[in-house]
């Protein structure tokens, strides 16, 4: 079959792959980790704000995470980039004197991956029982301490994998401040691919950005996953990942 | 500490409306310190919306909370709370902590205890409620008296000077109601007061100093048991106490 | 990435060439001598470094090679250029949508990425005297029925990269509704892989993607002096603009233009009709 | 200030974004929502299949529905589309004679919202207390049937919010779909906005992209999280939406 | 419905462990068609789990469990539970559904009624437990005994032939308990099974045909109430009984 062949040429050409490996593991690897790391942290940090302050009893601080999550979270991420990389470049370059385009990359991301964040804790939180809120105040927790302490944890763990979700579209994300101007040592992994295939016509380099991907992406799952059972179950001993349907018998297959 | 330090609580004229239901319509409530008074009354009377209300976690809309004959509604919610401990109807365990942590969290972050420190203490109250071998255990896999009694180990560590007890005995075995009784005896003792919800009659009758009966969101009678079980004035009571087996 | 324009507001044919006249509206007379510019008024984003602005992905004009550095025909001329200004020269790469207004708002000291100099485009930024012209060519299946320009119908379905002149000949000078790609690359694994009949790109790209074995073939070649490619500046800074053009002007009088014309395109002739660079300075006879 | 004047031209250029909205709300919109709808719709579909597959006690369902996810979600959204594209293109034009990219694009877009969006199900669902299972249950209904009408709809109302999230990831995403190769008339919002930007160098049009983007997804938002605090508290009296802190009187201000 | 007509449930050696604690450790339990039996016991002893066990919530490790004679254990464990109603300690209502939606899914979904019709049974069933005014709240605005007695409707509205319930009245003031005792005495006659955890003495001497007193996983007495709680064979059930208020 002359298509086949011509499409395992074009995907899976293992030269083209090899010859872009090594720059994808030096160079790519880290600029990728750096920019997804630091943003998802951040971002986390910043959407657990607007979660906090979206279930506030404030009506101003409510709109305001509103309007914070419908922007930057409608927004298209180009426009977002560009929009604070044209108009914020030029400021942070007077002041630092810096024209390093990654703490610029790491604001934008961050930005917009809190907004996505937030409503994941948002839905989280507010799935917690009330009795729970009440039972820590009824202790003589305040309200900060309540959530800190008994509610968000509680919320956050029911969302971990939706969090999970949100991490690895970062990571996907993290190749768009290519449009902050990178010099060829600050791309990263997908960025690195396209250049290549571009050089070579042959798309392989991109399955092997995509195969780097999945490298990050599948184990970050599978720990969160563990930790999710972890702390679900208590048990180490328990090999069930099914809580659900394990504590309904056999009755279950039926 | 200082304003709290007797616990004599009165209610005065507590209204409250969930929506259209006007469920609390006036009630009056006074405890003496060191005494325990029990609430008895028909499902839905409002019983667990007083307790909510007397420790604030719902605020009248009318009336009045006294601590030692003063206001407490302009203080500091939360560091009343800590003078007053409550056991949940529903127990409100903290599912995501074992048992012990359950019972060392406020512990270690209100009373600022050392983490060891706080388990231990915590290890002593699950001791006086015979669950220190469940104190790695999750709540929810405890049985329902087992919850109940994780949930008075954690109020009580709190070491509070008034205690709420919501159908404190609800899920708790002849055995078990009978150490419980003989805690709370200690615990007026020792200068405790304390509000126990209830529909156990015996139970009520056994521990209480004065007797409170709610119908309807408001006090239809109260009084010492005494003369509440033997010589109600009210037929309401007459016809709830009939129904007692 | 594009090379690209959209042409001129009103339609117009390709391939019948350039007047030269409106090229002049643009191309200055002459440059100012290499010595009597002043180096430290050119508003450069960082002193002695022209910031250039290009993309990664766009072979054989601009694109990074395997050791990680930025080259190209485009890239390599502005190198060139610097040299002869004796100023250096960092790439950093971006999109071609954002491109040029990134120079206009100095992100970039200058945008290069064989931007065709439209009418469109100089409303936004200004741009140097050009250092190269359009140049089409066909590109199809090794066996396909389509052998030139002349077999493009409407039946045909034909691959342009979106927002090029070539999108704009084929649209509106042929008629025919084409195909739009974002990016050459694209294109042209959709004309690989047959979802396409044909594609009709720069020459330069054409060139540069096609390989052997890969079943496609340039069938034809023609070329377009209606809009030269130029460096973009920002609208600001003319001393800039200056200051390349002399440099343009020198490197083309010293040889270096025609030699790396002649190493990036080795089979490429530059039409009698036009010529780079300021109407002062002429292509020395090899 | 001469720079923040660049800067607004460069954005806010009124003129530049008139002459792109008619486009836009002609043939964008309506390819936006084609794309985005079906494949939220179909995507919704094969998420929920995923996530009943991943809390199955059937060691093969749960594995490959983690497979699945996996790859669909770590892959680059641009190789899923153009292995899609590329690779089934040829197929699906021999079979039905066709050439519209649509139907292709919904597949590789359904494909991946599938994937995250049954993460998203999978935490809602394994939220739900076990008590609700086993009640549903002892009244006699069997496993698919409690999932279907009790644990389910449980599940589904506390991740609403990061459902919403990756609904409007997807309208972005629906501009991707560039790579298969668009007529004009096929091309959606954001890809109008970008070819208008790469033809004049100005970037209003994006802003005018992202303008019609916050006018599909803000009453999106809101819509859902209306239905979503009727379904929480069923009184449509309710005023405050912060069910949580609401229960908990003046104290929680403290 | 043929094999579960008359409804004569047997339990024989069941053993079930949770992880490594042995919760059930051989219990058997025989009880007649149209009779009551309770369960007693300490917490933790493992009464709701027993329950659990019965219905197949949980699948025994050993053991069987029989239907008129016959093992169950092969059957669809959904039409085991359809004939079998439980109410469990927690409640476990619906809360995305209003109260009497939480009594009218079944019928609607399993019984196949029309909608109009499985309303107007769940509120028939409502009323029964005096709660037809609650029928449009959802189970999280009811209180303690409203929540306990919507669960009881929502299992009697399936007119199962076999009722477990898991402390019943845990959440019952007196009224409501003669209430549910009543309904009771009248489900009997009509010939239904019944088996009825409970650490409230007086309601088990009460219901009761037979009384089985469980204690660590074991069956420690079993007899008719007179007989067990005049008469007590074992020290241990001797022990327990004493507690009693
Ligand atoms: N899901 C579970 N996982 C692990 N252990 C459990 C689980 N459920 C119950 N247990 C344990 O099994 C034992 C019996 O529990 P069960 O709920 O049957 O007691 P019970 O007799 O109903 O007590 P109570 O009167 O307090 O309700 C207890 O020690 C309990 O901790
Ligand atoms: N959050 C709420 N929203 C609306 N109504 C409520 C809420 N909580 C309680 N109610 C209603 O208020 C009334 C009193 O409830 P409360 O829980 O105080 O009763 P109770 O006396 O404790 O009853 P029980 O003995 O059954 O626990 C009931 O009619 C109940 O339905
Ligand atoms: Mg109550
Ligand atoms: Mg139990």
């Amino acid at each position: 079959m002359d298509a086949l062949e011509q499409l395992i040429k074009t995907f899976f050409d293992w030269e083209a792959m090899g010859a872009v490996v090594p720059s994808m593991l030096t160079v790519g690897l880290p600029n990728t980790l750096l920019l997804a790391v630091s943003s998802g942290v951040l971002g986390c940090i910043l959407g657990m704000v607007l979660a906090v302050m979206a279930i506030s009893r404030n009506p101003v601080l409510r709109w305001l995470s509103r309007i914070y999550t419908d922007v930057f979270r409608g927004v298209p991420a180009i426009v977002t980039i560009l929009l604070i990389g044209i108009g914020l470049g030029p400021i942070v370059r007077q002041l630092t004197g810096s024209t390093n385009p990654f703490p610029l990359g790491i604001l934008a991301l961050t930005l917009m991956a809190a907004a996505y964040i937030g409503e994941i804790f948002r839905s989280g939180i507010q799935s917690v029982e009330k009795g729970q809120l009440e039972a820590s105040r009824a202790l003589g927790f305040g309200y900060s301490a309540s959530m800190r302490l008994v509610v968000i944890p509680q919320g956050i763990r029911r969302v971990l994998p939706a969090l999970v979700n949100q991490f690895i579209s970062l990571i996907k994300d993290s190749s768009l401040i290519y449009l902050l101007g990178l010099l060829s040592s600050q791309r990263e992994i997908f960025r690195i691919g396209n250049d290549a295939a571009a050089n070579s016509g042959n798309l392989s380099p991109l399955i092997a950005a995509a195969a780097l991907y999945l490298v990050l992406t599948i184990p970050l799952t599978h720990l969160v996953n563990f930790i999710d059972n972890r702390l679900r179950t208590g048990r180490p001993e328990k090999k069930e990942p099914d809580e659900l349907a394990a504590v309904v018998g056999k009755g279950a297959q039926a | 500490m200082s304003e709290f330090t007797s616990g004599t609580l009165t209610a005065k004229n507590i209204h409250l409306s969930f929506g259209s239901n006007h469920v609390l319509r006036g009630i009056d409530l006074h405890v003496e310190k060191g005494t325990t008074a029990s609430v008895i009354g028909p499902s839905g009377s409002g019983k667990s919306t007083l307790l909510r209300v007397m420790n604030r976690l719902i605020e009248p809309q009318r009336g009045d909370i006294l601590l030692d004959g003063r206001s407490v509604l302009q203080d500091n919610p939360d560091e009343l709370r800590q003078r007053i401990g409550m056991v949940f109807q529903q127990f409100n365990l903290f599912p995501h902590k074992t048992v012990v942590e359950n019972v060392a969290l406020a512990l270690r972050k209100l009373r600022k205890m050392p983490k060891d420190q706080a388990h231990a203490e915590a290890l002593t109250q699950l001791d006086l409620v015979g669950l220190k071998h469940k104190a790695e255990a999750r709540p929810s896999n405890l049985s329902g008296g087992q919850q109940q009694r994780v949930a008075i180990a954690r109020a009580l560590a709190m070491k509070p000077e008034v205690m709420f007890f919501d159908e404190a005995t609800s899920a708790l075995d002849p055995e078990l109601v009978k150490g419980v009784l003989a805690l709370m005896a200690d615990l007026a003792k020792g200068g405790m007061t304390m509000v126990v919800v209830t529909h156990e009659m015996g139970f009520s009758r056994n521990v209480s100093d004065t007797v409170t009966f709610m119908d309807g969101g408001v006090v239809v009678e109260t009084g010492p048991p005494e003369q509440l079980f033997t010589d109600p004035r009210t037929d309401r009571l007459k016809g709830f106490l009939s129904d007692v087996l | 990435g594009g090379t690209a324009s959209t042409g001129s507001s009103s339609p117009t044919n390709a391939l019948e060439g350039s007047d030269q006249q409106t090229l002049d509206k643009y191309t200055t007379k002459d440059v100012t001598a290499l010595d009597k510019i002043d180096k430290a008024a050119l508003g450069l984003i960082t002193p002695g470094t022209i910031t250039v602005g290009t993309l990664s992905d766009a072979p054989p004009n601009i694109f990074i090679d395997k050791d990680g550095k930025f080259t190209g025909y485009d890239n390599e001329l502005l190198r060139a250029i610097a040299a002869k200004l004796d100023l250096k020269v960092e790439f950093k790469a971006t999109g071609f949508a954002s491109l040029l207004s990134q120079v206009q708002n100095t992100q970039f000291d200058i945008g290069s990425s064989s931007i065709s100099t439209t009418d469109a485009r100089r409303k936004t930024v200004a741009f140097t005297n050009g250092y190269d012209f359009g140049y089409m060519a066909v590109v199809a299946k090794t066996d396909a029925a389509v052998k030139g320009f002349k077999d493009l119908t409407k039946d045909t379905r034909i691959a342009v990269v979106q927002g090029t002149v070539q999108d704009d000949y084929v649209t509106n000078t042929l008629q025919i509704e084409p195909v739009r790609f974002e990016d050459y690359n694209t294109a042209y694994a959709n004309l690989k892989n047959g979802q396409v009949d044909a594609w009709v790109a720069p020459s330069q790209q054409a060139t540069g993607q096609v390989k052997e074995g890969d079943g496609t073939v340039i069938a034809e070649s023609v070329v377009n002096t209606q809009n030269f490619t130029a460096y973009a500046v920002s609208s600001k800074n003319q001393a800039l603009v200056d200051a390349l053009n002399s440099g343009l002007d020198a490197v083309i009088a010293d040889g270096t233009w025609s030699k790396l014309t002649k190493e990036w395109y080795p089979t490429r002739e530059t039409p009698a009709t036009w010529s780079p660079g300021s109407k002062a300075v002429t292509v020395p006879k090899s």
